[in-house]
């Protein structure tokens, strides 16, 4: 078994080595396909594991040690878990899927085989995180993806900075600082947390770290957990540290669809999941968890419904989906997270990728109000894009409706009917702006025509790529029975009481029906042309909705120029006008006492017998004083 | 090779003696010869240490002037192994990676007189042959900095010299204290530090000593706020003079703390936690923000490392195996970190002769191989796991987090705001689009300079995946320093807050 | 009768000497110094160091006046000398203040009274045969040492104020020639 | 009755009369004579202690006082007359050859 699990560990390494190596020169579709087939390996590695998982029980391999000080021993250990094994599924699915669909969609791009050398690397670092067998592991991989959303963030880094009203990213090169900056400071949460761990269990492993959750104090408990959920805020965007989500989609759609959709981003999800023995251990701050989950859901649901930029719109829906997915296991439902993590990551990616094809059909114009009536030149794209749209609203029988409404059963199984509330309008409102998107996409009037596009379809390759994405998203929630039965072998089973099951059908049809009357708002608003109101798009609400809520704004104003200022002053006031000068001032002040003090050196003797004479006085009066201490 | 460690000191200098009358133009290969022999035999003496003998080895003993203790002492343990293997390392590169300066003849045999006295300060084990190393090493660097500097050359390198010459004659009469009452104690004078182990100081001596000794190796190190002769002397001095002075010259004065500090005053170390937490801490957050708002990037990574090398005290002053270990790694890591970003800087001041970012932009699309192996560089010294920094700064931080939680939050910003500056030097540089017209046409790596980095980024990555062979002989000295400090401790609290690992208890 | 002498040497030797520093004309101020140095030697002789007395007679006022007075030829010796004083205050002031300090640091000792004679005068001798006895043994290297330096001190005074007056000479003629000829 | 005290006092007075020739006084000649006005200060307080403590010491001390003052004179006017020829006059005020 070992062999599989580095199989499907190294593979993407190793594609990524092989595609670095043509890294500086032009394209070559060996590097594009090399990694893709790699990439395959990887997947189907990673079903056998699954199966073997299923069939037998959890694998685990030790490679070799890694840091070894003190007390302190770190290996690079893998284990796959059920929990690990679905993770490793899903991701290597997605990023199968999304290699093959960036043959295509970055084909005409110079830096075709950094690219790929880039995707598999993240792969590899996302593969990392969530085979290893220790908190440090978890770590690497942790701070990998980070480094590979940066690099491909920054993909098209020569691109110029604008102002904010122009891109509300600034540029490439801007929001992948931001990005991986935004990580930093969550992951020194994480490391807090990880530090915690070291000195009370003595191991990172997460077997005794977990068998020694009953010894620790309640206290520690809750810091560590929160510390942990602060690493996982940074990595999952959750509020105030989700601005960088929304800016990551400088970055190529397929690194959007790959990174900040499916996979890394749900890395926090995947922590909270895997520490479940630790935070079943403190509802409280589950309940926090789910709080912020909640609160995220319909804080970033709100910025997408007015939002005009195609990607953006869908990365404000990921980010309401993340919390959607913190609410649930915050809430104590492990396996329902882990659930609607791999529904999201199916519909989310399709999702993008249709996204992708648009752009590419649109030269990669994203203004949504300047589309229209594209399902007649891209039928396939639209029936993707219908597909994943339906399968986020939750409608029945796809992917979301079984992922999403059983959160809401959670939600109001746990009679926190304030977080169930929230979910379900989130849940009216996501149906809204999904079709708000598809409607002014695909339906409406051919407004692209004022502005000369010239749409057409994306290869046939690329469209049977996405078909994977398609099924799945449209038949995963069919196995929901399975789902459970299998990731509780090792997540905490989440019955539901009584009441709820009395109450499961009219939960169902209110949920269904607030997602289809959102659907049927957007009908009416945009299926025949887009309709502005200039009323209410200069309306105090509209611009605080449209603008982000000033956060990123604010962000600028309150941190970044602030610290930038006080840089300044610190080097230039403080270090070069106090620091430096009372060094140099302190030499000044030798160099101009020895300055004046040569005076007395004028080459009179005359007065040099005065000095004497005054020097030898003094030492009298030192000769007195001491003589009269004494 | 019984006096492998006299050959490693003094093989430079003879050899830069005999380079005199070596030719103009075969010196180039005549020092890297010399540096590569030089490389070899540090790399024999690693691979003859015993792992697993965490006391001094190789030791070698001659009375100089017994009537005063002073003997040439000399001896190599885990911690200072591995300084001495950079030592050999980061000459060698420096001279391979040197450009076309005047006078390269002078450079080079500077460059070798410098190895010995680096070498020497790392391998003696008596106070005196150490303080004549410490001081010794100053000498070439002043002439280095002096002579093939920038504009403000004479300033920087006086100011270089009399800053850190103050600080070890401070250092000077705290040995001088030391080995009187060493006399006074034994009846015999001694400047043997071994012999300085077994002294055991009243508490209030210790706490006098501890800050001579502390304001000789802050200035070295340079910890806030004796930090401001750095950006001078690496603003001003030619890259290798950069490369050597962050590489090695600073480390002597971390060194100095794990050598001397520590296991000669451990209830004062205890004591004076604290403070020199506090200094540490200043030290990681305001460089970090001085480095931010500079518009130099040699400056930039001049602040940085002293940023990095307030991590570097952190761990020092952690009093556990994790953090000292961790610390003495960084100190490695920080080296050839460091090292490699001034030999970068250097590279594209040989071609633009600016180093200002505001010249720059851009530079990823003109000179990818710059562009990818300075990006490997900065994740290094940004503290990627899989990279070198990591492991180093991870351990430190690990470490003090014994000591105070609330302040290892507040240096391990070190790793936001170490991104943050990284990263916005390498956005100012390296992205956007290209602006200014020469540096369209500026040519990418060449060969030597290649040959210079490439083996760093080697050594980045290995170290970073693998650091197991370096960091168990460390972690043996350590373990051992530390047994030993818990023993020597007079205070109760000094031996609560040291902490001896539990794999060395029960080894007992 | 001793009270008297004292009295009356001291008051004298601080006038003779305040003469000799504030004098003008340095005939005077040798004069006054001679005549000083002489009642000096009362001084010594009140204190029974005869043989000291006698040295001082001696050597004092017979050599060393008489070779200021040879020296005083080849200076223009007679006219008064002009020098610019500066601030009398400070010069003043600062002889005023050592001389309080230096009397209260010479006082201080005696009235302590804790000196111990190390080597005590020989009883039954008169002074100069103590001296002798003393010098000749205890101080006879010294001594020696002392001969040398006079002898090293006499040939260098003689060479010193000799050899260059040759050399002066030679190099004065030609600068007076060229004076001449400049006339 | 006069005690030491009284000697060490007009000693300590003479040394500051010749302490203030030295400083007063620019002619090297004039002060010539002070330094000796001061060096016999010291011989009166050498004489003074030694009769009153009856140590010999103290006069073998003013011995060699006078004989090192005695070759002083000789070695300091041959310098002197050298100077006098040299720069023609014996004004301090005109030596600045040692300015720094």
């Amino acid at each position: 078994m070992e062999t599989l699990i580095y199989t499907a560990l190294f593979a993407p390494l190793v594609g990524s080595l092989f595609a670095a190596m043509f890294g500086m020169s032009p394209k070559t579709l060996l590097t594009g396909v090399v990694t893709s087939l790699l990439l395959f390996v990887s997947f189907v590695a990673s079903v056998l594991l699954l199966q073997h998982v299923m069939a037998v029980g959890p694998v685990h391999a030790t490679l070799m040690d890694w840091i070894v000080a003190g007390d302190m021993r770190i290996p690079f250990g893998f284990s796959v878990d059920e929990v690990t094994a679905v993770m490793m599924v899903v991701v290597t699915l997605v990023s199968t899927v999304v290699h093959i669909y960036s043959n295509g969609y970055m084909e005409h791009d110079k830096g075709f085989n950094r690219f790929f050398s880039y995707l598999s690397a993240f792969v590899f670092s996302m593969l990392v995180l969530v085979m290893s067998d220790n908190f440090l592991g978890l770590f690497i991989g942790w701070e990998g993806v980070g480094v590979c959303s940066w690099l491909l963030i920054g993909f098209w880094y020569h691109r110029k900075d604008e102002s904010r009203d122009v891109n509300p990213s600034i540029s490439p090169a801007w929001a992948a600082n931001e990005a991986f900056i935004m990580n930093r400071i969550a992951d020194l949460g994480m490391l807090i947390g990880i530090f915690l761990i070291y000195w009370n269990v003595g191991s990172l492993q997460y077997d005794q770290v977990f068998a020694s959750v009953g010894q620790m104090s309640h206290g520690l408990l809750v810091a560590i957990g929160i510390f942990l959920f602060i690493g996982a805020m940074g990595k999952s965007a959750q509020f105030p540290l989700h601005t960088w989500l929304a800016d990551a989609m400088e970055g190529p759609t397929p690194v959007s669809a790959l990174i900040h959709a499916a996979t890394m981003v749900t890395a926090g999800v995947y922590l909270v999941i895997r520490a479940h023995p630790l935070y079943s251990a403190i509802p409280e701050v589950g309940y926090f968890i789910a709080v912020v989950g909640t609160f995220v859901a319909i804080f970033a649901a709100s910025m997408a419904l007015v939002n005009r930029d195609l990607k953006r719109i869908i990365a404000y829906s990921t980010l309401s989906q993340l919390g959607y997915m913190f609410a649930a296991a915050g809430l104590g439902a492990y396996w329902v997270a882990l659930f609607h993590l791999a529904a999201h990551a199916f519909f989310k990616a399709l999702l993008f990728l249709g996204a992708g094809n648009v752009m590419h059909a649109m030269h990669d114009e994203l203004d949504i109000f300047k589309m229209g009536g594209l399902k007649k030149v891209m039928g396939w794209t639209y029936a993707y894009m219908g597909i994943a749209s339906l399968a986020l609203a939750g409608i029945w029988p796809l992917a979301g409706f079984y992922s999403k409404d059983t959160i809401l059963e959670v939600a109001f199984n746990e009679h926190t009917y304030g977080i169930w509330f929230v979910l379900w309008l989130t849940a009216g409102l996501t149906a809204f702006y999904s079709f708000r998107l598809v409607f002014l996409t695909f339906w409406s009037d051919e407004r692209y025509k004022e502005y000369g596009f010239h749409p057409h379809e994306v290869q046939k390759y690329v469209l049977w790529a996405m078909a994977p994405l398609a099924i799945l998203a449209v038949i995963f929630g069919w196995w929901k029975e399975e789902f459970m039965a299998f990731v509780t072998r090792l997540l905490p089973a989440y019955e539901m009481n009584e009441h709820t099951h009395h109450m499961l059908g009219v939960l169902i049809v209110v949920t269904l029906a607030i997602a289809i009357g959102g659907i049927v708002v957007a009908y009416l608003m945009y299926h025949k042309r887009l309709r502005r109101n200039p009323k209410i798009e200069a309306s105090l609400p509209y611009r605080i909705l449209s603008n982000q809520y000033y956060i990123p704004v604010f962000y600028d104003k309150a941190f970044a120029k602030p610290y930038a200022e006080l840089s300044d002053i610190a080097w230039k006031e403080i270090d070069m006008q106090v620091v430096d000068a009372t060094v140099d001032g302190i030499a000044k002040i030798v160099e101009e006492s020895g300055d004046e003090s040569r005076k007395m050196q004028n080459g009179n003797l005359s007065d040099y017998l005065k000095w004497m004479a005054a020097g030898a006085l003094i030492l009298a009066v030192l000769a007195l004083v001491a003589a009269l201490k004494s | 090779m019984e006096n492998i460690l006299s050959v490693l000191i003094f093989f430079p200098l003879v050899a830069a003696l005999l380079g005199f009358v070596v030719r103009k133009e075969s010196i180039r290969v005549y020092g890297l010869t010399v540096a590569a022999i030089e490389f070899l035999l540090t790399l024999w003496l690693w691979f003859a240490f015993d792992p697993n003998n965490a006391g001094f080895q190789f030791i070698e003993y001659i009375p100089l002037v017994s009537d005063f203790g002073i003997n040439y002492y000399l001896g190599v343990d885990g911690i200072s192994l591995f300084l001495v293997v950079m030592t050999g390392l980061i000459t060698l590169i420096g001279i391979i990676g040197l450009g076309d300066v005047k006078r390269l003849k002078n450079m080079i045999l500077s460059l070798l007189v410098l190895e010995t006295a680096m070498v020497g300060v790392f391998v003696s084990l008596d106070a005196i042959v150490f303080y004549l190393f410490w001081e010794f090493s100053l000498v070439p660097m002043l002439y280095i900095i002096g002579y093939w500097g920038g504009e403000r050359r004479l300033y920087a390198a006086i100011k270089f010299f009399l800053y850190t010459f103050t600080g070890s004659l401070i250092m000077l009469v705290g040995m001088l204290y030391v080995a009187y009452i060493y006399q006074s104690v034994a009846g015999v004078w001694s400047f043997s530090i071994t012999d300085w182990y077994a002294l055991v100081l009243p508490i209030s001596v210790q706490k006098w000593l501890f800050w001579a000794f502390f304001i000789g190796f802050a200035i070295k190190v340079p910890m806030f706020p004796f930090h401001t002769w750095l950006p001078y002397a690496h603003g001003q001095a030619p890259t290798i003079g950069s490369v050597i002075l962050a590489a090695v010259l600073l480390k002597m004065g971390t060194y100095g703390f794990v050598r001397f500090s520590l296991p000669m005053f451990p209830d004062a170390s205890v004591a004076y936690i604290l403070p020199v937490a506090v200094l540490a801490i200043i030290m990681i957050i305001y460089t970090a923000m001085v480095a931010y708002a500079q518009e130099d990037m040699k400056q930039v990574i001049a602040y940085s490392s002293i940023s990095h090398m307030g991590v570097i005290i952190l761990g020092t002053f952690a009093m556990n195996a994790e953090g000292i270990t961790g610390s003495i790694f960084l100190m490695l890591s920080h080296g050839i970190v460091s090292g490699a970003l001034f030999l970068l800087v250097g590279v594209i001041y040989d071609r633009r002769h600016t180093k200002l970012m505001s010249e720059f932009g851009g530079l990823a699309a003109v000179m990818p191989k710059y562009a990818v192996i300075f990006g490997i560089m900065l994740m290094a010294s940004v503290g990627l796991p899989l990279t070198i920094g990591f492991v180093g700064e991870y351990l430190s931080l690990a470490g003090f987090f014994r000591i105070s939680p609330i302040m290892t939050l507040l240096g391990g910003t070190s790793i936001i705001l170490g991104a943050i500056y990284m990263l916005s030097l390498y956005k100012k540089s390296f992205f956007g689009p290209v602006t200014k017209e020469e540096n369209k046409k500026l040519t990418d790596l060449n060969g030597r300079e290649l040959a210079a980095l490439v083996p760093l980024v080697a050594i980045v990555i290995w170290l970073g995946v693998y650091p197991k062979p370096v960091l168990v002989p460390i972690d043996n000295s350590v373990k051992a320093l530390v047994t030993f400090m818990e023993e020597k401790a007079q205070t109760p609290e000094a031996k609560a807050i040291i902490h001896v690992s539990t794999s060395t208890k029960e080894a007992k | 009768m001793e009270t008297f002498a004292f009295y009356l040497f001291s008051i004298l030797i601080i006038g003779l000497f305040a003469v000799t520093v504030l004098s003008r004309n340095v005939l005077y101020a040798m004069t006054s110094l001679a005549a000083g140095m002489v009642l000096i030697s009362g001084l010594f002789f009140l204190l029974g160091a005869d043989f000291l007395g006698v040295v001082q007679l001696i050597v004092y006022v017979g050599a060393v006046m008489a070779l200021y007075a040879f020296a005083m030829m080849f200076f223009d010796a007679t006219s008064v000398i002009k020098e610019k004083n500066s601030s009398a205050t400070t010069v003043f002031l600062l002889g005023g203040l050592s001389a309080v300090l230096l009397v209260v640091i010479f006082a201080a000792p005696s009235i302590g009274g804790n000196l111990q004679p190390l080597y005590p005068s020989p009883d039954g001798a008169s002074n100069p045969q103590a001296v002798g006895l003393v010098l000749f043994t205890k101080y006879l290297v010294p001594f020696e040492v002392a001969a040398v330096m006079l002898l090293v001190a006499m040939i260098a005074g003689i060479i010193l104020a000799g050899k260059k007056m040759e050399h002066r000479i030679t190099s004065s003629e030609e600068e007076n020639s060229g004076e001449k000829e400049m006339k | 009755m006069i005690g030491l005290s009284h000697y060490l006092i007009l000693s300590a007075i003479l040394f500051s009369i010749g302490l203030v020739g030295v400083i007063r006084r620019k002619n090297l000649l004039m002060l010539f004579f002070a330094t000796e006005i001061m060096l016999n200060a010291a011989n009166v307080a050498f004489a003074a202690i030694s009769s009153y403590y009856h140590d010999l010491s103290g006069q073998m001390f003013a011995f060699f006082i006078i004989a090192v003052a005695a070759s002083e004179v000789a070695v300091g006017l041959g310098l002197l007359i050298v100077l006098y020829k040299k720069y023609g006059t014996l004004d301090l005020d005109n030596y600045t050859m040692l300015e720094g």
